[in-house]
């Protein structure tokens, strides 16, 4: 009891990493430890979360839960961790080195891949489409859109028309859409690498009087409530939460010297019209997964 | 060279002379067919009003600037001049009008900047002898000052030293001084003088700029006089009167009287300065100046005349004592002081007068836009209107109201500093220092609109190192030292004597 | 002249900035409040982390002497350090990779420094303009991607210690060390306190400030590509955002140090002091586990605090 | 030397204020552009995308515009972008919690405003240089929003509220109308009224200015809160037209602002430049940036391409315009 686990994420900007610290806080609470939040101040910034994590190996907390701000660029941060025999679980992105006690993340290919074969299918598998990028070289932008291309691969009716990054920003993805409305008349799908970038598209397409089918990914409350009143088609539930608190989960467990799971892929979820309920609430009333329900995800 | 003077039988053949010299900045012509010729040990004087060429002339000379024609020779001897470096191989050394000193470097090291004893790592500076050396140049000159004082400490007569310091080190043959005594006190400017006869006595040639027409006289071999870029004339000072020598510099005749129609009965009382006390190093500052009164406020420099000047307008905090302006009390910032109608013209008009990258026009009407523009909207004509009335009142030598005023001569930039205040129409006009680097047609001018002024109900506090133009000007005088009032002297008592005897530390 | 000999001698006390009160004050209260903050382990981590900064800020200090700024630090040290990254991964070779960061570094030196100097570009314009070309050049090379996989004898420069000493610390020392040599006991020192302070007196002494000023630049750009070896080096991978907005960390270590934008008034030491204030203020403060909202804005609040402080003791 | 010889071959002043030449050769530039993606892309000259051209360049507009009167005055203000994201935050909140766009409108200026006049301060009565005060400003306010938000989004405001930022009105967005409207304004007060002059005054030389009698303080302090509250005239637009806020969308503000100025011709050295000009360097820029969306150039090239066309600007700026040494 009491442990403290330092929980990395990379910044505070985005709502999908304040899901996952909701998540972890959750759990730790639950199982009377201890979070300490680490934050870069600038926004996924490398050399500090390099300098967070040798402060935090001197303060020694009892375990880390950690989500790399770049997955190669942190390893040697993580060997630190490892060097100073702290039990560490990676969270989010997949990072290229060093030892964790566990992996708990969700599959963004197959994220990608499932939201744009949902907008595909409600297309009918035809179409003029448009992809919205994320941040160019980040794991999760292009794991995801590459999962957006497989699906476009699979359905020969379907005509990629452009692909430009808005850097997961809201504001970038609006004029990007709104230059591209220029230049190509028929727009009817819009694969947003992210929940703002897909709202944005869609006040886009509002400002313009057209109309697309637009997905995200990440299952923000706003996409969820944009699902609801019909704006958005699909949102790829990235579930932060989960990561967090299964995160947290495993590396409190190990401490007590109970089983841990050493890797939970979280399955995607498309969250459509007809699904929303359960995502439909406070952060904090959401359940995290069971140690067995997450057994399961685990033996996929 | 028609018209130069017959010479020296001892040197038949100049030591540097400079032929057919033009220069032309943009919309001035600022030298045009200039020809001068220097004599080795010579004190050779170089006259005209502001704006007449005699630094661009001296900037060509030191191959600071370029001239867009001309030919230099050296000893007979055709030479280029095209750079700094080309100058000072010739022996030229230039003490400018402009300091070239650097804040934050000390006192030796801006001596020999780019001229340092190397150190016996390459690269490096050998400290001991850049001290020892500059403690000497600083002894030739009579300057006690410890050489590892960084120069951002000095004041501006000790800027000045320095200055000069640095022109002697480079053992030059060709010394020019573009106006010297400006900044200093009369104790400098002895020493000064006196270093000017032994160098003359080793031989350097001295050319020496000045607006101050008893130095001509005192120090000068030979004048030339330049008007409007062009050379007037070459003479020596036992051949001419100081009117004629204005009557070239201006091309008419100057009454350099300043004749004052003196105030019988002043008038009421405007400013009246109880106890004054301010952290700037001034203390117990009593002071009254009446309408169409002139008031002296003099002493040595570093009695602090610019700090009370300074209080009084509200630029600097003051710590006690009380300011009475036109019967109300006064205090805050120099806004309120000026919406009172109080005019500072300051001590430095490059840096505290003047927005150099700015128009003339912009400059004469920026202390009187609520006046000219009560509505709160400023018109771009109504400005110009006013301006060039201005430019014509005090003369100004523009090619137009949109000129640039970074780009006047200094004489003229002081006149635009003068004229906003006019615009502004103020009621007390504090000048510090007004005339200094003020040619003498200027400069009476200057003196005949300030007797306008208070003769039209305004009263001036003026601040002055010259005495003999507070003697001639002013109803009355106070006399400052270290930072007090040491005393007062009434029309009748109000002589050179009586001001030094009273400025000097424990008279 | 005795009225004018009472020259205030320049005293010792009133040229240390707000920064050292503060640093001492920022340690005092760390030292009382965060467990660990004085163990070797932890000053040691505070100072190599600082290394990276002050590879940049003490150069930036001589740029900001010329009444210049160099904005575009960060993101040639972005550009260095994939050169560092590419080239070593390509040779295998550290010391090609330095030299490859060197070259690019120096080269985007010399074009700030031909901008600023021959073009008359205000400096502010022309290093935003750089720092774009930089940002772009970044990303063009390395697509967006990290670069990875390159040679353990560049990761070693972070990690290895000389006589116990980490070596980046080392760096940072000689750095300093030739920097303060540099500028306070050669000519070229000389000159860049008048490339700020008078530029006309340069001149006039017969010697191009332009060639100073390129070589001020140029010195900069290539400590950007020291620091970018020391900056792959710690990640062991070559990132295409690693060091962007550094440069702005970097001024506002010289402002806090004391250094003014002004008339060529800088203080290599304070800017020292400047680094270290802000390491010591980020470690302590993840010691203590503060939010990182506060984080955020502490460094602000410290930079602003600093040069209240100078203020008020200037005009005291 | 070179560089005073150098100033005296330039031309004299010709009857045309050297502004109003300034300008032309600007709008010459920009019209150069147009007709270049004009050429090479057919939707360029379609109505819809220029109107989408000037919403977009309306924001940095609004932006730069405030930040032009503080670069007149020799100061700068780096803390815009971070102005913008929290009085976004603090006016979307306020239209949640009560419903009233109008108070939210009134929230966001104010916010705007008193962190503008709070920059103002520092500079003045700390006397703390603009470019240091308002990078730590820049800081707090990012801390401040990061603490208020939580990670969080606002989203979802009312229709009437999102006129303002996405509406038309006679066939044209409205933000275009507040972007003339904005111009008019600024351009008005800079060049015709004595507050205008004042400023460029300071900005020429702070302290004659002061010896002049230009309460110099009062009006740093206007010149700050004015720039603040069009940051917070530029967070209303942009919550109206994204209808959401974050914490982090200041960051991208700040330098396209800053370069719009600059390419706009106003001096960091304070005392010379335009608010048009501003206008037409934000109008630059984003024609810049949408030319190469619709071309579909990477967008690897935009902080490229951004950079030289600043020193571009600025560079011929300098050529074309004579100044005193
Ligand atoms: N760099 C420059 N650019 C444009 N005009 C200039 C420049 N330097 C000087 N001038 C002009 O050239 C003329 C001569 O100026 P100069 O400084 O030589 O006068 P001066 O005789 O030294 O006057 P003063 O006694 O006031 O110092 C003036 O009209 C001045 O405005
Ligand atoms: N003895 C001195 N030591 C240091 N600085 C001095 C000294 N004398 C004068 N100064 C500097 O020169 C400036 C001018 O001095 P001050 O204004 O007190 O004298 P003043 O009587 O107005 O003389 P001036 O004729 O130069 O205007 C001062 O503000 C100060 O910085
Ligand atoms: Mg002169
Ligand atoms: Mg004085």
């Amino acid at each position: 009891d009491g442990e403290t686990i330092a929980v990395f994420t990379k910044n505070q900007t985005n709502p999908f990493f304040q899901t996952v610290r909701v998540g972890a806080d959750n759990m730790a609470k639950t199982l009377n430890a201890k979070t300490l939040q680490y934050i870069p101040t600038k926004p996924d910034s490398i050399p500090e979360q390099l300098s967070q994590i040798e402060d935090v190996v001197v303060k020694k907390p009892s375990a880390i839960v950690f989500t790399p701000v770049d997955y190669k660029a942190m390893v040697p941060g993580v060997e630190k961790i490892n060097e100073a025999k702290i039990p560490v679980v990676n969270i989010t992105d997949r990072s290229a080195g060093g030892k964790f006690l566990s992996f708990v993340g969700a599959d963004d290919y197959s994220l990608g891949l499932e939201t744009a074969r949902f907008m595909l299918k409600t297309l009918g598998g035809k179409g003029n489409i448009v992809i919205i990028e994320g941040v160019k070289g980040s794991l999760t932008n292009v794991d995801r859109v590459r999962g957006f291309n497989d699906a476009l691969k699979e359905n020969a009716g379907a005509k990629l028309l452009a692909s430009q990054p808005g850097n997961y920003q809201r504001l970038q993805a609006l004029q990007v859409m709104e230059n591209l409305m220029q230049s190509n008349s028929q727009i009817d799908g819009v694969l947003a690498a992210n929940d703002a970038m897909a709202v944005g598209a869609i006040e886009a397409l509002d400002g313009a009087n057209r109309k697309a089918q637009v997905i995200g990914i990440n299952g923000t409350k706003e996409a969820i409530d944009a699902i609801k009143s019909g704006k958005l088609l699909a949102s790829g539930d990235y579930n932060g939460f989960a990561q967090g608190c299964l995160g947290t989960m495993m590396a409190i467990r190990s401490l007590r010297n109970q089983p841990v799971i050493s890797e939970i892929v979280l399955k995607p979820t498309v969250i459509t019209k007809d699904n929303y309920q359960p995502f439909d609430v406070p952060l904090e009333q959401r359940t995290c997964p069971t140690f067995e329900e997450a057994s399961k995800l685990g033996a996929k | 060279m028609s018209d130069a003077l017959p010479v020296e039988v001892t040197s038949p053949t100049p030591l540097l002379e400079l032929r057919g010299i033009s220069k032309e900045f943009p919309g001035v012509k600022a030298l045009d067919d200039v020809s001068f010729a220097i004599y080795p040990g010579e004190v050779h004087m170089l006259l005209g009003e502001n704006g007449a060429g005699k630094s661009s002339l001296m900037k060509v000379l030191c191959g600071a600037y370029r001239a867009d024609a001309g030919e230099f020779y050296y000893k007979g001897e055709k030479v280029a001049i095209s750079s700094t470096a080309d100058a000072q191989k010739l022996g030229i050394a230039v003490i400018f009008q402009e300091f070239s000193l650097v804040p934050y470097l000390d006192i030796a090291q801006n001596i020999f900047l780019g001229r340092e004893p190397k150190g016996r790592i390459p690269g490096t500076i050998a400290r001991s002898k850049i001290l020892a050396d500059a403690k000497h140049v600083l002894d030739t000159i009579g300057f006690d000052i410890d050489p590892s004082t960084t120069v951002d400490k000095l004041g501006v007569a000790q800027q000045q030293m320095v200055e000069i310091a640095k022109a002697i080190s480079q053992n030059a043959r060709i010394l020019v001084m573009d106006e010297p005594t400006a900044a200093l006190s009369d104790r400098e400017t002895e020493l000064l003088f006196a270093l000017i006869a032994r160098l003359k006595a080793d031989g350097v040639s001295i050319v020496y700029i000045s607006h101050r027409m008893a130095e001509v006289f005192a120090l000068g071999d030979r004048i030339t006089v330049l008007r409007d870029g062009r050379r007037i004339d070459g003479v020596r000072p036992a051949d001419v009167t100081p009117d004629q020598l204005v009557r070239m510099m201006v091309g008419r005749n100057v009454d350099m009287t300043y004749p004052r129609n003196f105030a019988d009965k002043p008038g009421e009382l405007l400013l009246e300065v109880k106890g004054l006390t301010a952290s700037t190093g001034i203390s117990d500052i009593n002071i009254e100046v009446r309408r169409g009164e002139i008031v002296g406020l003099c002493g040595l420099v570093g009695s602090g005349r610019s700090e009370v000047a300074r209080a009084i307008f509200g630029a600097d905090p003051t710590s006690s004592g009380e300011i009475i302006f036109d019967g109300k009390s006064m205090s805050g910032e120099p806004d309120l002081a000026a919406r009172r109608g109080i005019a500072l013209i300051p001590e430095s008009r490059k840096s505290e007068g003047l927005a150099l990258l700015r128009s003339v026009s912009d400059n004469l009407v920026v202390s009187a836009l609520k006046k000219l523009f009560p509505s709160g909207l400023f018109d771009q004509r109504g400005a110009q209107r006013t301006s060039d009335a201005l430019i014509r009142q005090l003369r100004i030598a523009t090619p137009s109201a949109r000129q640039t005023v970074g780009l006047l001569s200094g004489g003229n930039q002081q006149k635009v500093v003068i004229g906003k205040w006019l615009a502004a129409g103020s009621k007390l006009f504090i000048f510090d220092e007004p005339t200094r680097g003020i040619d003498i047609g200027a400069k009476s001018e200057i003196f005949a609109l300030i007797d306008r002024l208070v003769a039209e109900g305004a009263a001036a506090l003026m601040i002055s190192s010259e005495q003999v133009e507070i003697c001639h000007v002013c109803d009355r005088a106070y006399v400052m030292r270290e930072g007090r009032i040491a005393g007062h002297l009434t029309r009748n008592e109000l002589t050179e004597e009586n001001i030094v005897r009273l400025g000097m530390h424990h008279a | 002249m005795r009225e004018a000999a009472v020259v205030s001698q320049p005293n010792p006390l009133q040229r240390i900035p707000g920064v050292a009160i503060v640093l001492v004050l920022l340690i005092a209260l760390f030292s009382a409040i965060a467990p660990g903050f004085l163990s070797v382990a932890n000053l040691s981590n505070v100072l190599v982390q600082s290394t990276i900064l002050t590879m940049l800020a003490l150069p930036m200090t001589l740029i900001i002497m010329t009444e210049g700024l160099d904005l575009s630090m960060g993101a040639v040290l972005t550009l260095t350090s994939l050169c560092v990254a590419i080239v070593s991964l390509a040779t295998h070779s550290m010391l090609l990779g330095l030299g490859a960061g060197l070259l690019v570094g120096a080269a985007f030196g010399i074009a700030n420094g031909w901008l600023v100097a021959i073009l008359g570009i205000p400096p502010f314009v022309a290093t935003l303009g750089t720092l774009g070309m930089a940002q772009g050049l970044s990303l063009i090379v390395s697509d967006g991607q990290s670069v990875v996989g390159i040679p353990h004898s560049v990761r070693d420069i972070y990690s290895s210690t000389l006589l116990g000493i980490p070596v980046p610390i080392v760096m940072a020392l000689v750095t300093y060390a030739a920097f303060h040599g540099l500028l306070y006991h050669t000519r070229f020192g000389t000159y860049i306190f008048a490339l700020g302070g008078n530029r006309e007196a340069l001149r006039y002494a017969g010697l191009s400030p332009n060639k100073l000023l390129i070589a001020v630049y140029a010195l900069g750009g290539a400590m950007a590509g020291i620091a970018g070896l020391l900056m792959t080096a710690r990640m062991n991978s070559g990132h295409p955002t690693a060091g962007l907005g550094l440069e702005f960390d970097a001024i506002a270590a010289v402002a806090v140090g004391g250094t003014s934008f002004e008339r060529g008034n800088g203080w290599l030491l304070g800017t020292l002091l400047g680094v270290i204030a802000v390491g010591v203020l980020r470690n302590g403060l993840n010691l203590i586990s503060m939010p990182s909202s506060v984080q955020v804005a502490s460094v602000g609040i410290l930079v602003i605090v600093a040069l209240f402080l100078d203020g008020l003791r200037s005009r005291a | 030397m070179t560089d005073i010889s150098k100033d005296a071959m330039m031309p004299p002043r010709s009857f045309l204020s050297q502004d109003a030449i300034q300008m032309f050769y600007r709008l010459l530039a920009a019209l150069l552009i147009c007709a270049v993606l004009a050429v090479l892309s057919d939707s360029f000259l379609s109505l819809g995308n220029i109107l989408n051209v000037l919403r977009q360049a309306s924001l940095t507009f609004f932006i730069a515009s405030g930040l032009t009167l503080v670069v007149l005055t020799a100061g700068l203000d780096l803390s815009v972008g971070a102005n913008v994201a929290l009085s976004a935050c603090i006016a979307g909140t306020v239209i949640h919690k009560t419903g009233s766009p109008a108070l939210g409108i009134l929230t966001g200026l104010a916010c705007g405003g008193i962190v503008g006049l709070l920059n103002g301060v520092m500079v003045t009565a700390l006397r703390i240089p603009s470019f240091i005060a308002t990078y730590g400003m820049l800081w707090v306010l990012n801390g401040l929003t990061y603490w208020y938000m939580a990670g969080e989004t606002l989203h979802g405001f009312p229709a009437g509220f999102r006129q303002i930022g996405s509406g038309y009105l006679f066939g044209l967005p409205i933000p275009v109308y507040l972007l003339l409207v904005f111009l008019g304004i600024g351009t008005l007060f800079a060049q015709r009224t004595i507050w205008g002059q004042e400023i460029y005054a300071i900005g020429a030389n702070p302290v004659a200015a002061r010896l002049s009698g230009i309460p110099v303080a009062r009006r740093l302090l206007l010149v700050y809160a004015v720039s603040g509250t069009m940051a917070g005239l530029a967070s209303i637009i942009f919550l109206s037209r994204l209808n959401s806020a974050e914490a982090d969308i200041g960051e991208s503000l700040t330098l396209p602002a800053i370069a719009a100025v600059l390419i706009g011709g106003t001096s960091l050295f304070g005392g010379v430049g335009t608010v048009f000009g501003t206008f037409i360097g934000a109008l630059i820029l984003t024609l810049v940036l949408n030319g190469m969306n619709l071309l579909s150039v990477s967008a690897n090239w935009q902080p490229l391409v951004t950079g030289i066309i600043v020193i571009l600007a600025v560079w011929l700026d300098m050529k074309t315009r004579r100044r005193a040494q």
